[in-house]
């Protein structure tokens, strides 16, 4: 039994009873959605369906679709890659990193954040299937026997170990997930009455995995949670790092840097946060999870946003220190062309959003307000968006040859997929956010003494 | 794959082992005569002669030419080959009573020079008896093999059986001794199976053992997806290689004159089949019936022996039977010349079939396996002198194959 | 000899490890414990042993590594079996060593994909999870805010029912 | 020369049957069934096929209906049914024949497979890329099929008929032909056994760009009109007064002697100065490059009389005088110019320097241009006051190409008997009665004498596969007989050469009786400078689509020009100065693209509207350039409507052009034209060259604990083995490249490139496999930037900008075969692998298509099929046409959609070189060692070869001091490397 600090501020509003918390929970699976959650939903699935259509278009008709050319052959597919993937991190890292560091506050939002990982990796899976000029080729990275001779792939590739560190990210993070999931989901089994709902029971049973709360399956389940998180740990990074290295380990002036490994990182880290913060803020009005998704916990996270941002802001200073130092001319040119060539106006993004707005979180008001947060959050995504849109495109628009320089600008087509790709996040989201408990309410249950509200002011007297 | 390869190879072996053995043949011809000369006359025999003569007695166009050294003289023989026309004109009988009898028609001129002349009636003087069908035995054998082991397989089987029969009833016997009840053999088996199955362990071990069996199944279906070996379709001539390669030992290369020169093999044109079916009328097999095909196609009259004026042609289309795909360059002339590969080596025992079907994968893994086991032919050829000599250096002691020349680079076939 | 299961129920988590250390000390055979979540010093207050999925992940890692390993040593370096070495990009695949550097990132996530889904795997596996399966607790109210003790005694039970009256538990 | 290759003797040697029909039918695929395999759609549509193996349509025409996947593909393969004995299906046969356009000439070797011309090679002469491309010419779907009876389909019977009937009605009324120059002593004859029939024929000549200022001047000084040729290897100064002689200029054929004479290995190099308007590919690679007004041109040449006869002369003439006067008979002076009395001076001047029969050989004349404007306006005049009752026109397009079409249009009107034998229904032929059209080069015999005493022979290569007829033959049958091949044959065999032999080697020698020549007599008085402020024209030919005869050739629409590396388009050039006055600009949408203002553009009469203008540096100030040879209308679906017809032009001084609104879309694939002060084309110069060779080829070097190493020195692999069997490399000359594109028709035709069309140009999206790099110097550089503190910022963005009359530096680029590849290494799925030979090796098949090694390649060479681009309406050239499909290589896989694309250093020459070494059991001879671009190159600027044989050219280069790697600090060691640029600045 553990015990906190009276000064601590409660991480559970309301004198909230054990029972209390199940309800809450268990309330929007049971009950009805509001308006809210329809206008969301309704909005998303359209642009879903968009984004379905301009795919389909492309894999019909080819890559040409898009506005690539022969200087610039990524674009916006790896930039919106990197940058759902980055977004995917904060999930695992919230879930995993804070419970070894046995950071309460984690528990109320751990669930949410772990269900935003995987969609956003879903999405992020999506974009190297769809840039493939042949997609219905893809299984072609995967190793299997073949009547070729057999013909294997090519081990010496970033994409290659992309392959590899999505695919084991996006499962394992998912079993991570899942594993969490049971015994909430057996409580709503439990809470079903056969009568009234009988579907639902029956789902819910599928999806409990029969699972009864045994004093020995609690003991499994909290070793296996802290193995599994230990490994996700060095997962979250190493998947980043991998990431990172599909431009590291390239020639080109601009990608290849010994930094971008901690640097996309810490970037993921980054916008991860702001996009968990962006969600828990929609979703705490939609589902009303007021009571458990408090100010506090968006405080700690800002917290966190403003220290990896102006981590981030170092990272972009040391490039531009490193180019300058260099002394190769073509290093040199990249990272001025980037500040000052025909694409400025995305650095210019990319420094404000990322470096100079998160710096208002010194500030102890914009800091603990929900409106500021959102706002500002939205920025950061957007910041973050720029980032890798210059890290990609101004790298490679201008590299060695003069001759070969040219620019980039995108179709609607691909707008659309991208827009495509939110839409199917927030649509899992939101259906996700009406069908899952959304609060790991069994982990919830035990800090309540600790953190819960009432019990503090009990302390007090 | 593995087995075909192997029967592939051993088919190799075996048309070595036959050369040799013509040149043992020759051996005990009664004159002292080098082989080489033999070998030699046989391939000039083949190249030329074989459209019109077999060796034997059988009648193509011309004679049959087995023996023809006891029947006439060498000089006669070199006149008459080097101009029939003339020495008919000059009057000699026999050139005229063959000339009559073979309906007037002169043979054609071959002017060899003094050794390959000397060489082609070296041959004619020590034909290789019976050479032919010991290979063609020895492909039969090879083809067997693969119905051996399913045999092999069939007596095991029977023999398990025989041997669950005997341990059974000796234990019945003990049983009785001991005087327990006994039980009968499918008694024994249920109750075994039952024990068998009682046990977790073993049912475990049997899903994995069947999930695998399954996934291996799927596999080589999948992975047979594309392959057609056997592939036998219907021609729009039934065209019998057996008949013309095997019989009448017709040299491949003399209708798909192209395989030693291009990247196709070829299909001979019609005036390719006219050179001899201008005379030969009838089939062995099917009689008048496929051979009146090709007259259609030409327009040419077999009664009157002659082609039908502006006779609109019709070509013939036969049905391809080794498709390899278009990325892929494959160049007959590399490997019939340059890599001195037997045809029969990936077209299989084609002298011996009535209707030709497709004898290897044709896949990637085909060529592959192939290309990584088979040594170049380097010996004798000026451009590999160097290569060789450096080879040799690098690898020592291994066998130099097609792979270590970069002969599985993706360029080599793919551009 | 007539078997009863006694079931107990608590409101609290701390007055249920109360009790049990109790029966325990009375060497009280309690069959089970089922709780809504993790009740911290419950496993030892019931004296489970340590359990091993630790271990067992660590073993998955370990094959995972090799497998990973051997997969790439038998794809990449030149000589091996009938594997197909290729020059690419000029980059020695002569010897493992000289081409690990970019091995390891692959090596890694194999490491990890099976220590973690083997490990998960052995854990619905011990607990009887799988979809479908439909064992529950003897009262649903257990995944909510209840704790429920199962205990077999022998004979009579009122002295066991005192007992654990006594205990606050009702 | 291609000693080694095996030629076709032609049928003649075949077969001795006098009766052509015979022939005719035996020599070619007899039954070469196009229409039956074309009209067999469904067959075409169903061939999955990418390898377009012309086997299969004609020798086996498949009918593949491949089903589902697990089913046997039923592939019908259908045999000749009589096989023509040199065809071997699989193996290319060597025509040498003849190309002559009316516009290009060049002998050459013809390259067919299964009786299909498929690529043309050079035959010992300089050609160019038009001559490259005529092949898909020959295939152009839009060439007529059947004569035409006013517009209508008809046959020859009929047309042939009436034809005669109405020429013999002709009683006092001229029959005029009006043809291009006629190298073809036949078709002399022809034309006059045609007038001994007929009444009163008269034959006029006419060039699209009229030489009349060179003949005439010659005719004064030396008493016959004859244009001299020029030994541009002898020269030690070249004074060009606008003379593009190294791309269209008279003959194309001077390119290679003037790269003879700049070798800098002899420690000297001809000195090249060049004044011109418009910046040429000559004005390009010339030493000293002056720009002047077209207003100027008499008079400083006139001025350069004056200099070297010792009196006073301009001051920019300085340096030139002072060369010329060193120079006496060992060098050249040109004038493009077409006005009689400049070129007499030019006359003047070069005898003045005794250059005759030194360097400018007059008694051996080209005969390649003998048109006469003065006859041509006649002929009009005669047509208006309709003393023309038939006119007869080959070889020319007049209602196009003639500065005075409109009025030739209305004079047409008068004229009774109007015959066309073009082979397009073009401008000219859709106006007249008849259309008897002419076979293409490839399907037709013929001859030339292109220069004095050298003859060649044309011989057909494919019968023809439309129902045309070649002109001579047309002449024949006019004249009551047929059968021009017995005709041409026994003219020849009169001249006592050996017919098969030179049928054999293409071209042969005769002695020629010689020409006399009257004694020099000066002519020429000098020309005061006018100085005008006003805006002037020049016209000029683009090295693609020269005259646009070939308008509708794709390839050569999409060749970039060498210089403003646009396509697709012609336009005014215009320098960056006189833009600003006027108000005009370029400039790059989001995109990248390139777009600019258009003008209205009009000149005594004549104008044209909305003109773009593309700012192209070393364009004289207030003066304009354009291309003819575009804004053709009747030329096919690829040429219609591209660009502006300029003709009209012709002869225009001054123009007035004025701003309108809009603007206009270009496709330009090079949007930067400077180096950006990066060490990419190395350069010194010769004085500098002759103190060290290796100057100008600065190599970095890189502190190690091994002390300072170039970059190659350091690394952490352990090499593969490159030592053992072949190693192919490439050298480059940057100084023998002139830029002038042809290896980039070759290749394309070779590797079965496809045409991608103007939209997606513009986007960057060229397929080409290699480029030509165009780099201008810009006034900014870095030591002026440190010398006077100018901040980086503002120094890169002045470097972008190329200097008003910069100095030009062609650097062409393909696959670099890179033995550390960057692009090897990313491939997930090893689709892009390296080969024991040194080759970075595409697989097509196993791309699936990440572009990740195209972004990874330092040099850009990777190209992306971004579409489907054979058998796709929306690209619907050359690789959507039955027709021509016919020209794709049978050796080379069609991409399809979705992988990347490379030079693979022609694999497939490289393979049948290897093949047919092994067969004939013979180790390779380095001469045969050949890729498309270098055996195309007519200045022998690209070297191929295996370095790892020590007596080959290329090993000799790889080690030569001027050898460079490009980008080498990056390591990747490329098998493609380059030798400095060399320049003669004193």
């Amino acid at each position: 039994m553990h015990k906190e600090s009276e000064i601590r501020d409660p991480l559970i509003l309301g004198n909230k009873t054990y029972h209390d918390i199940t309800r809450d929970i268990a309330r929007p699976v049971e009950g009805k959605a509001n308006k809210y959650w329809w206008i969301l939903f309704g909005l998303s699935v359209f642009l879903f369906l968009w984004g379905i259509g301009c795919m389909a278009y492309t894999i019909g008709t080819g890559i040409g679709a898009w506005g690539l050319n022969k200087t610039v052959n990524w674009a916006w597919d790896i930039t919106n890659f990197v940058w759902w993937i980055g977004i995917g991190h904060a999930g695992t890292l919230i879930s995993a990193v804070l419970l070894l560091f046995r950071q309460k506050w984690r528990m109320a939002i751990n669930r949410s954040a772990e269900a935003m990982t995987i969609f956003g990796v879903v999405q992020a899976g999506l974009f190297p299937l769809i840039h493939m000029g042949r997609p219905w080729l893809a299984y072609w990275v995967f190793p299997f026997p073949n009547e070729y001779g057999p013909l294997w792939q090519n081990f010496n590739s970033p994409l290659l170990w992309d392959v590899f560190a999505i695919s084991t990210y996006l499962t394992v993070s998912t079993v991570f997930w899942y594993i969490g999931l049971i015994p909430d989901f057996a409580m709503i089994r439990d809470r079903m009455s056969k009568t009234i709902s009988p579907m639902k029971k029956k789902l819910y049973t599928l999806l409990a995995f029969g699972w009864s709360g045994r004093a020995k399956h609690w003991q499994r389940f909290e070793e296996v949670s802290l193995v599994l998180a230990g490994l996700a740990t060095p997962l979250v990074f190493s998947v980043h790092s991998i990431v990172s290295m599909d431009f590291a380990t390239s020639v080109i002036p601009g990608w290849h840097t010994t930094i971008f490994p901690p640097y996309f990182v810490l970037g993921a880290l980054f916008s991860g946060f702001a996009m968990v913060e962006t969600l828990l803020i929609i979703m705490r009005k939609v589902v009303n999870m007021e009571a458990y998704i408090t100010i506090k916990h968006i405080e700690y996270m800002n917290v966190i946003i403003l220290f990896t941002g102006s981590l981030v802001g170092t990272a972009y200073i040391t490039e531009l220190f490193m180019a300058w130092y260099s002394g190769v001319a073509f290093e040199q040119y990249a990272f001025l062309n980037r500040a000052t060539g025909p694409y400025w106006w995305a650095y210019a993004a990319m420094m404000s959003c990322n470096v100079i707005i998160p710096q208002l979180y010194w500030i102890k008001s914009i800091r603990t307000s929900f409106i500021a947060t959102f706002i500002l959050s939205i920025f950061v995504n957007i910041g973050m968006w720029f980032e890798r849109f210059v890290i990609i495109v101004t790298s490679l628009h201008r590299d060695f040859l003069p001759s070969s320089w040219t620019m980039f600008s995108p179709t609607f087509i691909d707008i659309g997929i991208f827009l495509g790709t939110i839409g199917f996040f927030f649509t899992l989201f939101l259906m996700y956010a009406r069908t899952f408990p959304v609060v790991a309410q069994a982990e919830l249950k035990t800090i309540l003494k600790s953190s819960g509200s009432e019990y503090k002011n009990k302390t007090h007297e | 794959m593995m087995t075909s390869l192997m029967k592939n190879r051993l088919l190799h072996i075996l048309v070595l082992v036959f050369i040799s053995f013509s040149t043992v043949f020759s051996q005990d011809a009664p004159a002292v005569i080098d082989s080489a000369a033999v070998l030699k006359g046989e391939q000039i025999f083949k190249a030329n002669c074989t459209a019109c003569h077999v060796m034997g007695d059988k009648k193509l166009i011309g004679p049959g030419l087995l023996g023809v050294t006891d029947r006439r003289e060498k000089e006669w023989l070199k006149k008459w080959i080097n101009s029939s026309s003339d020495f008919i004109a000059s009057g000699d009988p026999d050139a005229i009573a063959i000339y009559e009898e073979y309906n007037k028609v002169a043979m054609t001129s071959y002017y060899f020079s003094d050794p390959d002349f000397e060489a082609v009636f070296a041959y004619l003087k020590n034909p290789p008896v019976k050479a032919k069908v010991l290979d063609v035995d020895s492909v039969i054998a090879s083809e067997d093999d693969g119905i051996n082991t399913s045999t092999q397989l069939m007596f095991i089987g029977l023999f398990l059986l025989l041997l669950v029969y005997l341990l059974t009833s000796l234990k019945n016997k003990l049983k009785a001794s001991l005087d327990q009840e006994t039980e009968t053999i499918p008694q024994t088996l249920f109750n075994q199976f039952n024990l068998f199955i009682g046990n977790n362990r073993n049912i475990v071990f049997i899903a994995l053992a069947s999930f695998i069996i399954v996934i291996k199944f799927s596999f080589d279906t999948l992975s047979g997806v594309g392959v057609y070996t056997k592939y036998q379709p219907e021609q729009p001539i039934a065209f019998s290689h057996k008949v013309h390669a095997g019989e009448n030992g017709v040299d491949c290369n003399y209708c798909h004159s192209s395989a030693r020169k291009s990247k196709h093999s070829g299909i001979p044109s019609a005036n390719v089949c006219m050179n001899c079916h201008t005379y030969i009328n009838e089939g062995t097999i099917t009689g008048t019936t496929e051979i009146s095909k090709i007259y259609e196609a030409v327009g040419f009259d077999p009664d009157s022996k002659t082609y039908i004026e502006g006779y609109e042609q019709k070509p013939i289309k036969w049905v391809r039977i080794h498709n390899l795909p278009d990325l892929s360059y494959f160049n007959h002339s590399q490997h019939v010349v340059a890599g001195k590969v037997e045809c029969q080596t990936c077209h299989g025992p084609i002298e011996e079939m009535d209707v030709v079907y497709q004898h290897a994968e044709l896949t990637m893994g085909w060529c592959i396996e192939c290309h990584r086991t088979t040594e170049v032919a380097m010996e004798g050829n000026e451009y590999y002198t160097e290569l060789h000599a450096q080879l040799k250096e690098k690898y020592k002691g291994q066998k130099i194959t097609v792979d270590k020349i970069g002969g599985i680079e993706c360029g080599k076939c793919h551009y | 000899m007539n078997k009863k299961v006694l079931y107990a129920i608590f409101d609290d988590e701390e007055i249920l490890l109360e009790s049990v250390k109790v029966l325990r000390s009375k060497e009280i055979e309690i069959e089970e414990v089922y709780s809504p979540f993790p009740v911290h010093g419950l496993d030892v207050a019931l004296g489970f042993k340590e359990t091993r999925m630790a271990i067992t992940a660590f073993i998955y890692g370990c094959i995972g590594l090799s497998f990973g390993g051997l997969l790439i040593y038998y794809i990449m370096i030149s000589g091996v079996g009938k594997s197909w070495p290729m020059n690419i990009g000029g980059k020695p695949n002569f010897t493992f060593y000289q081409n690990f550097p970019a091995f390891v990132p692959i090596m890694f996530e194999c490491t990890v994909l099976f220590a973690g889904h083997l490990m998960s795997l052995t854990y619905f596996f011990r607990n009887k999870l799988y979809p479908g399966a439909t064992t529950t607790s003897p009262d649903p109210r257990t995944t909510d805010d209840k704790f429920l003790m199962e205990i077999i005694v022998e004979g009579d039970d009122n002295k066991m029912r005192k007992l654990l009256k006594r205990n606050w538990c009702f | 020369m291609k000693t080694t290759k095996k030629y076709w003797k032609g049928l003649a040697q075949l077969h001795d049957d006098p009766i052509v029909e015979k022939l005719a039918q035996n020599e070619f695929v007899e039954n070469l069934p196009v229409d039956e395999f074309l009209g067999d759609k469904e067959n075409l549509s169903s061939t999955s096929s990418s390898r377009r193996d012309f086997l299969k349509f004609l020798g086996f025409s498949t009918a593949a209906a491949t089903l589902a996947a697990c089913e046997t593909p039923i592939v019908k393969s259908i045999p000749y049914l009589v096989k023509p004995d040199e065809i071997i299906p699989g193996v290319a046969n060597y025509y040498a024949s003849t190309i002559y356009d009316g516009r290009d000439y060049a002998s050459v070797l013809v390259k067919t497979r299964e009786g299909r011309p498929i690529k043309i090679e050079n035959n010992g002469t300089c050609s160019n890329s038009r001559v490259q491309a005529s092949v898909l010419s020959l295939y152009d779907s839009a060439r007529l099929k059947h004569p035409l009876k006013a517009s209508e389909e008809s046959n020859w019977r009929t047309v042939d008929y009436e034809i005669k009937e109405k020429l013999s009605n002709i009683r006092d009324g001229k029959i005029a032909f009006l043809t291009s120059t006629i190298l073809s002593p036949t078709i002399k004859q022809l034309i006059q056994e045609f007038a001994e029939k007929y009444n009163n024929v008269e034959h006029v000549m006419m060039d699209s760009t009229p030489y009349d200022g060179i003949l005439d001047a010659n005719l004064e000084s030396f008493g016959s009109r004859l244009a001299p040729s020029y030994s541009f290897d002898k020269a030690d100064v070249i004074v060009s007064f606008g003379a593009d002689f190294l791309a269209n200029w008279m003959a194309n054929e001077y390119a290679t002697d003037y790269v003879k004479g700049r070798n800098p290995k002899n420690g000297k190099m001809s000195k090249h100065f060049q004044l011109e308007t418009n910046l040429s590919l000559s004005g390009a690679n010339a030493d000293k490059r002056i720009q002047i007004k077209p207003s100027e041109h008499g008079y400083l040449i006139s001025s350069l009389l004056d200099g070297i006869k010792g009196n006073k002369f301009d001051s920019r003439l300085e340096k030139i005088v002072k060369a010329l006067s060193n120079a006496k008979g060992k060098s050249i002076v040109l004038s493009n110019s077409n006005d009689k009395n400049v070129q007499l001076i030019v006359n003047a001047i070069n005898n003045e320097l005794s250059n005759y029969d030194k360097t400018i050989l007059t008694n051996q004349p080209t005969y390649l241009k003998q048109g006469n404007s003065q006859a041509v306006d006649n002929l009009l005049s005669d047509m208006k006051d309709g003393k023309v009752s038939a006119l007869i026109t080959y070889n020319v397009n007049p209602s196009y190409s003639y500065n005075k079409s409109k009025q030739f249009n209305e004079a047409l009107k008068n004229v009774e008997l109007k015959i066309s034998t073009s082979s397009y229904n073009d401008e000219t032929a859709s106006l007249m009665d008849y259309v008897c059209p002419d076979s293409h080069n490839l399907e037709s015999w013929g001859d030339a004498n292109p220069k004095q005493g050298n003859y060649s022979l044309m011989q057909p290569t494919i019968s023809p596969l439309f129902d045309t007829r070649q002109f001579q033959e047309t002449l024949l049958s006019w004249t009551d007989r047929s059968d021009y091949f017995s005709y041409l044959k026994s003219f020849w065999i009169e001249k006592g050469i050996d017919w098969n032999v030179t049928l054999h080697d293409g071209y042969f020698h005769l002695e020629d009786k010689k020409i006399k020549l009257k004694k020099f007599v000066d002519r020429s008085f000098p020309i005061k400078n006018t100085i005008s402020t006003d805006l002037e024209l020049e016209l000029y030919e683009t090295i693609a689509l020269g005259d646009g005869y070939q308008a509708n050739n794709p390839w050569l629409q999409e060749l970039p020009d060498p210089l403003t590396r646009a396509c697709w388009d012609n336009y005014l050039t215009i320098s960056a100065h006189t833009a600003k006055e006027f108000g005009l600009e370029n400039w790059n949408v989001s995109n990248g693209a390139l777009n600019g203002s258009m003008v209205n553009i009009e000149a005594d009469g004549v104008s044209l509207q909305n003109v773009p203008v593309l700012i192209s540096p070393g364009q004289a100030r207030s003066t304009v350039g354009m291309a003819i040879g575009y804004g053709r209308t009747k030329a096919g679906k690829a040429g219609d409507g591209i660009g502006f017809n300029a003709y009209p032009f012709t002869g225009k001084k001054t123009i007035s052009i004025e701003k309108v609104e809009g603007e206009y879309e270009f496709a330009s694939i090079q949007l930067h034209h400077t180096m950006m002060g990066r060490d990419i084309v190395k350069e010194t110069t010769l004085s500098e060259y002759i103190k060290d060779p290796s100057s100008g080829n600065h190599r970095e070097t890189y502190a190690t604990y091994k002390g300072k190493l170039t970059a190659d020195k350091v690394t952490l692999y352990e090499a593969h083995d490159l030592e053992i069997g072949h190693f192919w490399n490439l050298s480059i000359d940057l100084n023998s490249c002139i830029g002038c594109g042809e290896c980039v028709i070759a290749c394309q035709s070779e590797n079965n490139i496809p045409v991608v069309g103007k939209e997606e140009m513009r986007k960057s999206r060229d397929m080409h496999w290699m480029r030509i790099d165009r780099y201008f110097s810009s006034d900014m550089t870095e030591e002026l930037s440190a010398k006077e503190k100018i901040s980086m910022i503002d120094m890169f963005s002045e470097m972008e900008e190329p200097s008003e009359n910069p100095e030009v530096v062609f650097q062409p680029i393909m696959c670099m075969h890179c033995n550390n590849a960057p692009c090897e290494t990313v491939c997930p799925v090893a689709a892009t692998t390296h080969s024991n030979e040194g080759l970075n090796q595409m697989t097509y098949n196993r791309c699936v298509g990440t572009r990740y090694c195209a972004n990874n390649c330092p040099y850009k060479v990777r190209r992306f099929n971004w579409f489907q681009y054979s058998d796709n309406d929306k690209f619907d050239f050359n690789m959507n046409d039955d027709y021509g499909k016919m020209v794709l290589n049978p050796d080379v896989v069609v991409r399809s959609r979705g992988v990347i694309e490379k030079c693979s250093m022609c694999i497939q020459k490289i393979q049948e070189l290897k093949l047919n070494a092994k067969k004939s059991g013979q180790p390779i001879k380095d001469a045969d060692a050949q890729t498309a671009c270098a055996s195309s190159c007519s200045t022998n600027a690209i070297v191929f070869g295996d370095s790892n044989n020590k007596d080959s050219e290329v090993w000799r280069l790889r080690n030569d001091e001027r050898a460079y790697d490009l980008l080498d600090h990056l390591n990747v060691r490329p098998s493609v490397f380059y030798q400095t640029k060399i320049r003669n600045k004193a």
